[in-house]
């Protein structure tokens, strides 16, 4: 099996590096082919090691040693259990799909190569982050995956910088360089909790560390359970730390289907699953992860709501799902965390490359308001994003309605009732929100006309391309019953009480219902077209929304410039005119003294002679009393 | 062959000597051969070090001055080996990369004799000796920035010399008293640091020579508040300047606490951690934020030197393997990085004649290639894991994170604030449209400056992935030192502070 | 009824005063030349003077340790060796720098070389007894003789030098004999043996110290005029200034070597009774000294004057040891000057190499920096032996000084005077400066106008002084070892 | 009846007007008397003394300071003729070109 896990963890940087090798060049589509074949070959084998897992039991290989200092002793180590071959076969499949898209989608970029380069060498990333076998291997996906987001939120680098009500985030470099400079934040945590994890276990390794956490101090457990979770909040965007993401879209969208979608933003959850011994042995920390997860599933969803930016709608989308799957993790439900990032990661990855399907259709424009009616053109974009909001908005029998049920029903079996009245309405918002953009997109009259856009459907390839996740975002839910039976041999089991199973259907219909209502509503409000009241879009709240709560403002006024002020402040006031000046100064002042003291040699012979006799008269007296003293 | 450390040293010191003879527009090809030959000596003598043998190799002693105790006396172990490797290495790569027209004869000659200081201080186990290494190679780097600098250069140069100048007199009536110290022990003299290490000095001793010590190497490191005179160097020096300062003098500083602060006066460095740290950390962040405030490129370099060698500072007081080791080894990495970042600024200013990063701007797209290396050792210089400085950053941090948490968290942020003006450079220098007309018309990397720097970035990148053979005969000397400093450790508190890690107990 | 004299000639012991006297028997013989054939050319006496100077060490070297002899006036121990041998090696680098290529005619009066032999006799005499008496008068011989050399130079600078240390020399004479007066009257001895052993025993009366002191402080003052100690050292800039550069850098080593042996003597005593308040006025004054005249050079426009006050500094460096009264501090001292001796005598000759006969870069100046910006590249070799010099008066390693700093401040720290050693470093630095200052102009400021008139009065024997006194700053680190080796001998055989 | 310290005391008194006169003069052939002056109070002590303890060694010193005087005159005034055949004056205000 060994061969297997190296193939799935290296296929994807050969492909990268040889994408880099075209990197100077114009676009060569060997590079394309060639990655998403290498690509695919690393599905295979993790499908393959799925495969073994269940059958056999776990993988466990060490590849060579990585850093050893004083006791510090960190291999590269891969352990494939279920939870890792889950998400190998989730980020390779999607992964694939995205490269095998991107042929299509990147095909007049001049960046073609360049970004193959970097898009497998995101999947490697990924794979090292989930493969590892302990944190520090951990961390460097974590970190790779975040270089390799930089460089492709940054992919456009050429464009200039505009101000915020142009384009709320600023330029692609600017959003590159936001969302890694917020993701150090988390990381730093990140980083302390792995510190405070080797000073206390003495190891790293995720079974040494697991196996001790029973003997441990509790107090430091929750810590240790803060810090790591911090790290989880930067990567997975959880409030305060979400700005970033929206930001982020301003990348190509297969990267936004790929990565801020489907994979590195769900590496937050999957860490807190990975680490579920020691987070079901600190409940205060998983009840706060989950009330934030909550918390960031309305916020998120509120925010979509009036946003007529095709993309930062599903980016929305996105964060309040992740929100979704905290809620569950923290609740301790962590199979049905891991499933709902499976099955989303399918109908959200699909929904993107939809919206990267329209964008080519209306040449990068992504304001809805400016779309309508793009049904007769695209109809099988139309079909594909249908499906995936419906997925989205959790309507049987696809995907989405089997995971997000099962979350609203844990929320409900552990009596925590405010989070589930929460989530029970903001599923409501997400149809509503989801279908709002659908409508408006593809329903109702052509407002694209007049503003000379000819959309047209995308290559035939592209579509097939695309067809894997439609499939999957149907039919993923129907395995759930498989799905746990697999997992649960590594993930603690989640028995519902009797009390819920007597409410489940009740539960299932009251779910059901809002979120039909919530899609009827969009219908009756968007579908025969735009009509938009200046009164609404005046009021304070639709304001806030559309500001993102004036956060990125805040932050821009509170930290940055701030930020910015005090460093020149710094260089300017304290580094030239204090520390600097002290040490010329004493210079200076020597020098003066020297000018001073040489008017003693006045060159008059009569002023030497003064001088010499008072020195000497000055000896004497000086010395005779100190004689006296003695 | 205990004599090729005698050999790494005088041998750049005849060939700059006899290179007086070589012709002007020959002598390029002679200073790389020179520096060939000794960078590949160098690597033979990594080749015959005993990774297994913590302590000193190749050991040479002889006496020079017998009444008084001073003796020629050199000998490597693993802290010093991979410093003076990198020493020779830089030099070669200076030389190759070198761009000055003006006395390119002198600039070369004057390098060779920069090495002969560079490898003698790493070299030196003898006080004097160090001593005298250590100053003679304020002299060149005197005239390097002086005659080859920017328009402030004069007054770079004399600050440059006369700060660290006036740091080092205090530390050698240090050196002097504790030699006076074992010759009232033992009533000998000595300046050979083996034999000072058995001296045990009373704990009010170590007091103040630690502190004398600690302003000699503190100014070189340099350390706050004494960098000021760093920016001004920087900024002045030429390329090649700027590359052997960052890269190799500063380290000598922090090697000195190592070699000899660490294992003399363990209880008063135990006794001053806070104090040091907190400075260390000031340095972190106080010139991290300068940093960013910089609208010169090679200055932003500059104070994130300082900024690193902070991190630095603070795994060499972790008076752990794990912080020591790390320390250790980000002296090598900063030094690899550090360096190909001033080549890299280089580059663009041989092109532009200017470093603002306003005058830049969209240099990814005329410049891929400058960009793609920038880019490397960007990120290995925010310490991004895989690459070089991730190591050492790492270890540095988790070492100091035994002696105070909370002091480390703040130390972490140099991770934020690294990147902040790292990225902020690269995005205002690389990115964005091509604003400025000079700069469409850049052409890449040429062939010189290529073979310069894939070196480089194949070291980053090869021992961010695979840094054992490096770090493992570092790790075996640290180890040693530790547990010496365990042993010679008077105060409990010293006892207790330093930790000798498990691995060493289980082999004693 | 004065008892007959009768002087056994044994007991006169003419072997101890042989230096002195083949020195004043050399200038009687260029005298007599000179009477007997008129206008020889300088080249003979200069020759004449080395061939006696060579004798002279001969006989130096001769002496047996621990020897009186002349009435016991004349007392041969390590530092009577090592000052004598240090006198003539100055005077045998010094007296060649007379063949410029420039004609200065007070080479062309064969007096000008009796009087320095004179001189040397003089100094010789100073350094070689322990009685007041001769002390005194070697001093004036030499100073007299010193005076009308300068004043040979014959400019109006030189002039005006020689009345300046002339009258400030006859001051200082004052004090001297009145010190000596009033240890005479406390003790009723000019020996300083004697005057030693009376003190310990009075020392203990009542009211005592204060003559004691008193008389201690007087020969301080004439001691400090010579050596140049704040506040008798205003003459030395201006003194050195008016001088030919060969005598400025002849005055800052030899008189001041000679001085130094008499001050180990005297204030030697002083401290070994146990008088504190001198060695502190020492240290005292010491250390003002150095700070001072270094601050002082810092702002100087003229190389020639800042060595002036370098070499004050240095002088005061030195003092510092002096009241240590450690042998390891006397041992320094006489290795410092030894180290000394070569650089600064070599900085002085390479001025001279320099010099022009009119100003042509400053209207009081003749060496001025500007003069010697951008040497490196018009004479190269010239500006590396300079920065040589001057790196090694800055005290970096591996040049000569370096060690002499070293022994120094290690001494003061084994004495247990941690701040002294700690000002004598940080005065290193401020002075580091002011050498410094002339290597950036010599090496990295652009070339001046005429410079190319810079090396004017260049001959072969000036090149052969640089020559030696270049190879004995670099090669130092070679000799250091030895050298130490046989000024500790004598200077702990003669139990200093 | 006059004892030895009044000799003293009058060496003393002495010393001290030449002291005062080397301060004040501006002269330099006063400064020279001045500095004689200096000298013969030594004298005048030192045969004091010598007679107190019966002991000949100070007039022996006194003898010698008397020599050295004379050549010290000799030398003195030689230069002061030089300056005055030179520049013409004796004032020691006038020679102040070297300062600094």
């Amino acid at each position: 099996m060994e061969k297997y896990v190296y193939i799935a963890l290296f296929a994807p940087l050969v492909g990268s590096l040889f994408a880099a090798l075209f990197s100077q060049r114009p676009k060569a589509l060997i590079t394309g082919v060639v990655t998403s074949t290498l690509l695919f070959v690393s599905f295979v084998a993790s499908v393959i090691l799925l495969n073994h897992v269940s059958q056999v039991g776990a993988v466990h290989v060490t590849m060579m040693d990585w850093i050893q200092a004083g006791d510090m002793s960190i291999p590269f180590g891969f352990n494939i259990d279920q939870v890792t071959a889950v998400m190998m076969t989730v980020v390779t499949l999607v992964s694939t799909v995205v490269h095998v898209y991107s042929n299509g989608y990147m095909d007049h970029d001049k960046g073609f190569n360049r970004f193959f380069s970097y898009l497998s060498a995101f999947v490697f990333s990924m794979m090292v982050l989930v493969m590892s076998d302990n944190f520090l291997g951990l961390f460097i996906g974590w970190e790779g995956v975040g270089v390799c987001s930089w460089l492709l939120i940054g992919f456009w680098y050429h464009k200039a910088d505009v101000t915020r009500d142009v384009n709320p985030s600023i330029s692609p470099s600017w959003a590159a360089n936001e969302a890694f400079i917020m993701n150090r934040v988390a990381d730093l945590g990140m980083l302390v909790g792995i510190f405070l994890i080797y000073w206390n276990i003495g190891s790293l390794q995720y079974a040494d560390v697991f196996a001790a956490v029973p003997s441990m101090d509790h107090g430091m457990l929750v810590t240790i359970g803060i810090f790591l979770f911090i790290g989880a909040m930067g990567k997975s965007a959880q409030f305060p730390l979400h700005t970033w993401l929206a930001d982020a879209m301003e990348g190509p969208t297969p990267v936004s289907a790929l990565i801020h979608a489907a994979t590195m933003v769900t590496a937050g959850v999957y860490l807190v699953i990975r680490a579920n011994p020691l987070y079901s042995a600190i409940p205060e920390v998983s009840y706060f992860i989950a009330v934030l997860g909550t918390f960031v599933a309305i916020f998120a969803a509120s925010m979509a709501l009036v946003n007529r930016d095709l993309k930062r709608i599903i980016a929305y989308s996105t964060l309040s799902q992740l929100g979704y799957m905290f809620a569950a993790a923290g609740l301790g439900a962590y199979w049905v965390a891991l499933f709902h990032l499976a099955a989303h990661a399918f109908f959200k990855a699909l929904l993107f490359l939809g919206a990267g399907n329209v964008m080519h259709a209306m040449d990068d424009e992504l304001d809805i308001f400016k779309m309508g009616g793009l049904k007769k053109a695209m109809r099988w974009t139309y079909l594909y994003m249908g499906l995936a909001s419906l997925a989205l908005a959790g309507i049987w029998p696809l995907a989405g309605f089997f995971s997000k049920d099962t979350i609203l029903e844990v929320a409900f079996n552990e009596h925590t009732y405010g989070i589930w009245l929460i989530l029970w309405f903001t599923a409501g918002l997400t149809a509503f929100y989801s279908f709002r953009q659908v409508f408006l997109t593809f329903t109702g009259d052509e407002r694209y006309k007049p503003l000379g856009f000819h959309p047209h459907e995308v290559p035939k390839y592209v579509l097939w391309a695309m067809s894997p996740l439609a499939l999957l975002a149907v039919i993923f839910g129907w395995y759930k019953d498989e799905f746990v039976a697999f997992i649960t041999h590594f993930l603690p089991t989640y028995e519902m009480s009797e009390h819920t199973e007597h409410f489940v259907v009740i539960l299932t219909v009251v779910t059901t219902a809002i979120a039909l209502s919530g899609i009827v509503f969009a219908w009756f409000r968007y579908s025969k077209g735009l009509k938009r009241s200046a009164k609404v879009e005046q009021s304070l709240p639709y304001r806030i929304l559309s500001n993102q709560y004036y956060i990125p403002i805040l932050y821009e006024n509170v930290f940055s410039k701030p930020y910015a002020a005090l460093s020149h402040a710094f260089w300017e006031e304290i580094d030239q005119q204090v520390v600097d000046a002290t040490v010329d100064g004493i210079a200076t002042a020597i020098k003066d003294g020297g000018d001073s003291s040489r008017k003693i040699q006045t060159g008059n012979l009569s002023d030497y002679l003064k001088l010499m006799s008072g020195g000497a008269l000055v000896l004497v007296a000086l010395v005779l009393f100190a004689a006296m003293q003695n | 062959m205990n004599d090729i450390l005698s050999v790494l040293i005088f041998f750049p010191l005849i060939a700059g000597i006899l290179g007086l003879v070589v012709s002007e527009k020959s002598i390029r090809t002679y200073g790389i051969s020179v520096a060939a030959v000794e960078f590949i000596l160098s690597l033979w003598m990594w080749f015959v070090y005993d990774p297994a043998n913590a302590g000193m190799q190749f050991v040479k002693r002889i006496a020079v001055i017998p009444d008084f105790g001073i003796s020629y006396y050199v000998g490597v172990d693993g802290i010093s080996l991979f410093i003076v490797i990198m020493a020779t290495l830089m030099t070669l790569i200076g030389i190759i990369a070198l761009s000055v027209k003006k006395d390119l004869k002198n600039m070369i000659l004057t390098l060779l004799f920069l090495e002969v200081a560079m490898v003698g201080v790493f070299v030196s186990l003898d006080a004097v000796i160090f001593y005298l290494f250590w100053e003679f190679s304020l002299v060149p780097m005197l005239y390097i920035i002086g005659a080859w600098g920017g328009e402030k250069r004069l007054y770079a140069a004399v600050k440059f010399f006369l700060y660290t100048f006036a740091g080092s007199l205090i530390m050698l009536v240090g050196m002097l008293y504790v030699a006076y110290v074992y010759q009232s022990v033992t009533g000998s003299w000595s300046f050979a640091l083996t034999d000072w290490y058995s001296l045990v000095l009373p704990i009010s001793v170590q007091k103040w020579l630690f502190w004398a010590f600690f302003l000699g190497f503190a100014i070189k490191v340099p350390m706050f508040p004494f960098h000021t005179w760093l920016p001004y160097a920087h900024g002045q020096a030429p390329t090649v300047g700027s590359v052997i300062l960052a890269a190799v003098l500063l380290k000598m500083g922090t090697y000195g606490f190592v070699r000899f602060s660490l294992p003399m006066f363990p209880d008063a460095s135990v006794m001053y951690i806070t104090p040091v740290a907190i400075l260390a950390l000031i340095m972190i962040v106080y010139t991290a934020m300068v940093a960013y405030a910089q609208k010169d490129m090679k200055q932003v370099i500059a104070y994130s030197s300082v900024s690193h060698m902070g991190v630095i500072i603070l795994g060499i007081f972790a008076m752990n393997a794990e912080g020591i080791s790390g320390s250790v080894f980000f002296m090598l990495s900063h030094g690899i990085v550090s360096g190909a970042l001033f080549l890299l600024v280089g580059v663009i200013y041989d092109r532009r004649h200017t470093k603002l990063m306003s005058e830049f701007g969209g240099l990814a797209s005329v410049m891929p290639n400058y960009a793609l290396i920038f880019g490397v050792m960007l990120m290995a210089s925010v310490g991004l894991p895989l690459t070089m400085g991730f190591v050492g950053e790492y270890l540095s941090l988790a070492g100091f994170f035994k002696i105070s948490p909370v002091m480390t968290a703040i130390g972490g942020t140099s991770i934020i604030f690294g990147a902040v003006y790292m990225l902020s450079l690269y995005k205002r220098s690389f990115f964005g449209p091509v604003t400025h007309e000079a700069n469409k018309v850049l052409k890449d990397l040429d062939a010189k400056e290529l073979t310069a720097l894939i070196p480089l970035v194949a070291i980053v990148i090869w021992l961010g992935v695979y840094p054992k053979p490096v770090l493992q005969p570092i790790d075996n000397s640290v180890k040693a030192l530790v547990s010496f400093m365990h042993e010679k450790a008077q105060t409990p508190e010293a006892k207790n502070t330093i930790v000798v890690s498990k691995r060493t107990k289980e082999a004693q | 009824m004065l008892a007959p004299i009768s002087v056994n000639m044994a007991s006169l012991n003419f072997i101890t005063l042989s230096p002195m006297l083949i020195a004043i028997a050399g200038a009687l013989g260029i005298l007599i030349i000179d009477l007997v054939k008129k206008d020889l050319d300088k080249t003979l006496y200069v020759i004449l003077t080395i061939l006696v100077l060579f004798i002279d060490m001969g006989a130096t070297l001769g002496l047996t340790l621990n020897e009186r002899g002349f009435f016991d006036v004349v007392m041969i121990d390590g530092v009577t060796i090592l000052g004598e041998l240090l006198i003539v090696i100055a005077s045998m680098l010094f007296i060649p720098l007379a063949l410029t290529s420039k004609r200065f005619h007070e080479y062309s009066y064969p007096e000008y070389f009796a009087l320095f032999l004179f001189m040397i006799a003089g100094f010789q005499f100073m350094v070689a007894s322990d009685n007041l008496i001769m002390i005194f008068v070697g001093l004036e011989t030499a100073s007299l003789a010193l005076y009308t050399m300068i004043a040979l130079h014959n400019t109006v600078g030189s002039h005006e030098a020689a009345i300046k240390y002339f009258t400030m020399g006859a001051l200082a004479a004052g004090f001297f004999v009145m010190g000596a007066a009033i240890i005479y009257a406390v003790t009723g001895s000019v020996e300083l043996y004697d005057i030693a052993k009376v003190l310990q025993e009075r020392i203990g009366e009542p009211g005592m110290m204060v003559p004691i002191i008193g008389g201690a402080m007087m020969l301080m003052v004439a001691i400090g005029f010579k050596v140049s100690l704040f506040p008798f050292h205003t003459w030395t800039p201006d003194v050195y200034e008016g001088a030919a550069s060969p005598m400025a850098g002849y005055m800052s080593i030899v008189p001041k070597i000679a001085m130094m042996v008499v001050a180990i003597r005297v204030l030697g005593m002083y401290i070994d009774l146990g008088v504190e308040t001198v060695r502190n006025v020492v240290i005292a004054m010491a250390v003002i000294t150095m700070t001072l005249s270094n601050m002082m050079a810092l702002v100087q426009n003229d190389v020639k004057r800042m060595l002036a006050y370098s070499s004050i500094s240095h002088a005061g460096f030195v003092m510092a040891a002096i009241a240590l009264d450690t042998t390891k501090a006397n041992s320094s001292i006489f290795l410092y000057y030894t180290l000394f001796l070569f650089t600064n005598l070599g900085a002085f000759a390479l001025l001279w190499v320099s010099r022009h006969k009119d100003k042509t870069h400053h209207v009081r100046y003749h060496h001025p920096y500007v003069k010697f910006a951008g040497m490196i590249h018009i004479e190269p070799v010239a500006a590396v032996i300079m920065a040589i010099f001057m790196l090694s008066l800055t005290g970096v390693p591996p040049f000569s000084l370096f060690w002499g700093k070293l022994y120094v401040i290690s001494a003061t720290v084994d004495a247990g005077y941690i701040w002294l050693a700690v000002i004598m470093g940080l005065n290193s630095a401020i002075a580091a400066y002011y050498y410094l200052k002339l290597i950036v102009y010599m090496f990295l400021m652009p070339a001046a106008d005429q410079a190319r008139t810079v090396y004017n009065n260049r001959s072969l024997a000036l090149e052969i002084v640089i020559g030696i006194a270049v190879f004995a700053t670099v090669a130092s680190i070679f000799y250091v070892q030895p050298l130490m080796h046989y000024i500790t001998y004598l200077i702990g055989a003669s139990g200093y | 009846m006059i004892t030895m310290n009044h000799y003293l005391i009058l060496s003393g008194i002495l010393f001290a007007i030449g002291l005062v006169g080397v301060v004040r003069r501006k002269n330099l052939l006063m400064l020279f008397f001045a500095t004689e002056i200096m000298l013969n109070a030594a004298n005048i002590a030192f045969a004091a003394v010598s007679s107190y303890y019966h002991d000949l060694t100070g007039q022996m010193f006194a003898f010698f300071i008397i020599a050295v005087a004379a050549s010290e005159v000799a030398v003195g005034l030689g230069l002061l003729i030089l300056l005055y055949k030179k520049y013409g004056t004796i004032n020691i205000d006038d020679f102040t070109i070297m300062k600094g």
